[in-house]
């Protein structure tokens, strides 16, 4: 019996297939944290927490009030961790030592800009440690659900919102596809499980070009 | 020279107009004793920089709740409401700084550095109004340093001398903001006798701290 | 997974013409185990990033003596002769650096930071040759990020993960260091066991470090 | 009886008594470091040393191998003391939280430059910490013998060789007397025990003001 998966599972799943072993890996808040559920047999990575740790795990025996992650949730270590100041932690990540980070979106275009920080006359939370995600990390991923809500496209050829980065972005994953970010603008790499070219065309306001080597996800 | 102050002597150092820098992280690892010597003191028009702004509550939340501050420069101001409700009514500035580039301004102004050129936020609204410098064809911001006539801190452990230690990630800004400040006030969990921390595990040396918080 | 190398499979680590940068101060904290690999590899005209050239046969100093290295980068080398005989010989290229501009350009290189900006060396021959900049009335130079191939670093005990603890003055360059390499190289007095290391003491995460000496 | 002291010791007695009590403060080697011996009664200060400490005092029981001076030679560290990496050294040094250093000097002259570091022709040594601790230290005073061992003037209108710091100095201290640099140059503060005006104007190249309050040194 095959049970049928949300679009956030759809999408972790697809993403914990861009880590290699020993990763270091920083996630954002949502949907990305739920990626290490889906890690492949043989793949560890390394969670950094922006507010000051590598070594990211879940809460062990009891919680402790110093130890809660860049989200603010009570938080464990491994104990192969470390802790550090903030002037450490962004060095970490400005300096490309991340390897990967996953962030969600708002809007992502074909110049590999993204917007997910604000929305204009709305709350405006502040980028936090975002702005130095994108810039640093060796690998931004945006995993996203393909439309809004609202059914509008996030994938565009011109982001309208304030940017997050630019020319940041190498993949989009979707729970309908994956994109890669190129010099030449959005290639579609993948489609997912159910999904087709006419589908993906319909939800994508951006032009792209389709891989020679084009993968259709299998359904499992 | 004792560097032991009581809560009362703490908010006496507090004036109108100052510049203080907090620790914390969301409020973890926030001083919120000498948050409370603040709102003690009555001190108004505070510049805060800081991470965030906590939540109303806990943190450097309650100097926002209570109209304390006439301007924030932090990176995140998304869980405090009390915060962007202010900014919309008119009635607080808020300089949103990328949370990395807010360490290095911390850091350049301990270190006596003329600013730091960092490549986040080029092209976003973060360039907006500043210089920018292109250095081997690649393009960085100028972002000049942060200091504070105080810095409030939250230590795990300080020992008489001074010496500090955190615990877990509740260290965060405390030990960059350390350096950049004329007057660096802690609030400790545990105070020892000097000799009880090994000189390899300090990490914030004692010479940088004016005062501990009995 | 394992991090641990041997003294072979270090040596067969370096290339002609790499640049590394090495640990220590006048020899302390300097890994000498992989200064000696570097001479099993037969590597030759390195660009040397050290504080210093130790003496002629500690520390970094042998790979003077042995005239492996093309160019040095350093604050200091008045205390090994043969560095001095080999610049003026026209043998060897030196870059001197006030010492604590070293420590930040090594940190902006593995920071991403696109330079430093310094008030060290105004008005000296330091800063010939460099592009200056006036912030708020006061003068800097903009000194640019400095990173390596390699980076060989002494530790005073590493667990299994290569998370790093150093003791006292040998210490010095070699966290700041352990950031601004492609590859990063560590000698220890000491390995332990994953765990047996407290997170809060690391001074150096594992992440940054790619090879440990067994 | 009176012992006959040496320039040195009259030299760093009186630097010594600059010092305030908590002064965190950074000695060059030589001269410098017998400033401690001359402490006040009741003055207590730091002693930073640039490769990564402060604290630093007498070697105690043991000689520690990883445990060296800025010259490199084996010392102790006080119960208070603590170390950390050259950043956070240089960072202490440039941000202006060393109170006082104590370096000797090749020239000086009266817009407060120092020459310290190099002698043309000669071995290069390097500027070590140098050029950061004249930068960055909250005063800067220069303890050195009068003249050089040849008798030439080293307190100068303009210094000849290359610069450690432009403008940097506060203060020389000499066998002979003491100069505060100010910005209409040097004032001769203090004549030390057996000096007097004419043989400071006959060693002194530069030209300098009488300070109105100045101090002639007792025979002690």
């Amino acid at each position: 019996m095959t049970t049928l998966k949300t679009a956030k599972e759809v999408i972790a799943e697809r993403v914990a297939k861009e880590m290699s072993n020993g990763d270091l890996v920083n996630l954002g808040i949502g949907l990305p944290t739920m990626v290490p559920n889906y890690l492949p047999e043989g793949i560890d990575v390394i969670l950094q927490s922006e507010n000051g740790f590598v070594g990211l795990g879940p809460v062990k025996s009891e919680v402790s009030k110093d130890l809660v992650n860049a989200g603010g949730q009570p938080t464990g270590i491994n104990h192969s961790g470390a802790f550090f100041d903030s002037l450490l932690s962004f060095a970490l990540i400005r300096g490309g030592h991340v390897d990967v980070t996953v962030l969600g979106g708002l809007e992502v275009d074909r110049h590999g800009n993204l917007a997910n920080w604000i929305i204009p006359g709305k709350m405006v939370p502040g980028m936090g440690g975002a702005m130095d995600l994108v810039t640093g990390a060796k690998k931004v991923i945006v995993a996203m659900e393909h439309c809004s809500k609202k059914g509008a496209a996030k994938i565009l050829n011109e982001c309208n919102l304030p940017l997050t980065g630019k020319g940041v972005v190498d993949l989009i994953v979707t729970e309908l596809a994956v994109f890669r970010v190129t010099d030449d603008g959005f290639v579609l790499e993948e489609l997912q499980d159910g999904a087709n070219i006419e589908m993906v065309k319909e939800k994508t306001e951006a032009t792209f070009t389709i891989s020679s080597n084009l993968k259709i996800k299998q359904f499992s | 020279m004792s560097k032991l102050i009581t809560m009362k002597e703490a908010a006496e150092l507090f004036k109108d107009n100052m510049t203080v820098m907090s620790g914390g992280f969301m409020g973890v690892g926030a001083p919120e004793k000498l948050v409370t010597a603040i709102l003690d003191s009555n001190v108004q028009d505070i510049t805060l920089i800081s991470s965030d702004t906590a939540l109303e509550d806990t943190g450097v939340g309650p100097l926002i709740a209570n109209n304390r501050v006439k301007k924030v420069i932090a990176s995140h101001i998304g869980t405090n409401p009390m915060t962007g409700k202010k900014m919309i009514a008119g009635e607080l500035d808020v300089e949103l700084v990328p949370q990395g580039t807010l360490a290095e301004r911390v850091h350049a102004g301990g270190a006596g550095l003329g600013g730091v050129l960092t490549p986040t936020g080029v092209g976003t609204v973060v360039e907006e109004g500043k210089e920018t410098l292109e250095i081997d064809g690649a393009k960085y911001l100028i972002e000049k340093p942060l200091r504070a006539d105080i810095a409030i801190l939250k230590a795990y452990k300080a020992d008489k001398a001074g010496n500090l230690v955190f615990h877990q990630s509740a260290r965060n800004f405390n030990p960059v903001m350390a350096l950049a400040a004329d007057l660096v006030i802690v609030e400790v969990e545990e105070l020892v006798e000097i000799g009880d921390l090994d000189p390899d595990t300090v990490v914030t040396p004692g010479v940088l701290v004016d005062k501990v918080l009995a």
